[in-house]
């Protein structure tokens, strides 16, 4: 079981984890991001991520298929949201469940390190004097 | 040819739209499509670095374009 | 802030999750341990864990110091459970939350595996035709 | 003297009880009190190993048990 999911609302991680959750499963490694009140010294009010919608979910579906082919897994749930979130509010959940918690742990990294290199995902980033593109100038 | 490219972060910004279409000559590569959109579209090329993506899916430079394809300009990805 | 829990009682996942979420931190990984219903190809029917439970306190103290001066932390919760666990149940979950994700993964990940090394906790396994203390012969 | 040793787990099954009693020379060490104990519950030294923990930590065979240490019985641990 996989499920992936690019939205506005709210992310539900405790519905992330029920979902990943299997008497088959002796393991569940989860992940989930959440907006920093600061980077790199200065005070961040709220953040926007902007998506190419159909191709990130394509993108999602590749790094899921890459990760269920590389380790033995039992469910994994990768969700995203778009939008306007708040300091403090989740950005992106991960869950996945495994028979043991090496492939757990391996597969939650491997997804959320790539997607931040591959998934057509870009955040804002709002300050009291301005607002920057995380990434997009060297 | 006239072909439409996305833009989206930043490069939305630079284009001042989600959409521009752009006059390429027949048989146009990725890396003629560049070449073009940054002679119009200066600051794009004072990014990091952007991808082109053709129908979803990363393209390389390569590539020749159909005035069909869904074009897209991706800057430096910052999710999760 | 660290909370280390000895219980009785079902572990609340939320709690652990909303304890450890601050706005310093950009990242949670969190570890949940879930009860199988099979070993070895074996139908488990239930577990017992046993614990010699001051000894097992201080060296779960001992695992989240270690963990806290390895990696820069924000905040760490470590809960196990003891007593009768149905399958699916959770016997152990670990949250951790740092600036950066890659710290939180292998703070997770060096708690677990450190856990199950070192602290006195015992897990009986019970089947259909018998019963197991895990790990103890050969 | 006579060393009180607490029985976990497995431990706890082959002593049949949480806490058994054992004589031992003064200055025993935890070498002597696993000879000892092994005499008395052969069981023991069957288990693919155990450690032995003295006032709550994991202790090398050559320490010196006092009557006063809270003493305990440590078979593979199993927890997680």
């Amino acid at each position: 079981m996989t499920d992936i999911r690019l939205t506005n609302d709210p992310l539900d991680i405790n519905a992330c984890i029920s979902a990943v959750m299997t008497p088959q499963a002796g393991g569940i490694d989860v992940f989930i991001g959440t907006v920093r009140d600061h980077t790199k010294g200065k005070t961040v009010l709220w953040l926007e991520f902007e998506a190419y919608e159909s191709m990130a979910i394509m993108e999602m579906q590749k790094i899921v298929a890459s990760a269920t082919e590389q380790w033995p897994l039992h469910r994994l749930v990768l969700h995203h949201r778009t939008g306007r979130l708040e300091v403090g509010e989740v950005p992106v959940v991960i869950a996945v469940s495994a028979a043991h918690r090496d492939a757990a742990f391996a597969a939650c990294l491997y997804i959320i390190d790539t997607l931040k290199q591959t998934v057509p995902i870009w955040k804002k980033e709002f300050f009291e004097d301005g607002e920057v593109w995380v990434a997009a100038h060297p | 040819m006239d072909i439409n490219i996305l833009g989206f972060g930043i490069a939305r910004e630079i284009f001042g739209s989600g959409q521009v279409s752009l006059p390429l000559g027949n048989a146009a590569t990725v890396a003629d499509m560049r070449s073009a959109l940054e002679k119009q579209y200066p600051r794009l090329g004072q990014l990091a670095t952007y991808m082109v993506a053709v129908n979803n899916e990363y393209a390389a430079n390569t590539r020749t374009l159909q005035p069909t394809d869904e074009i897209a300009i991706i800057p430096p990805v910052s999710g999760g």
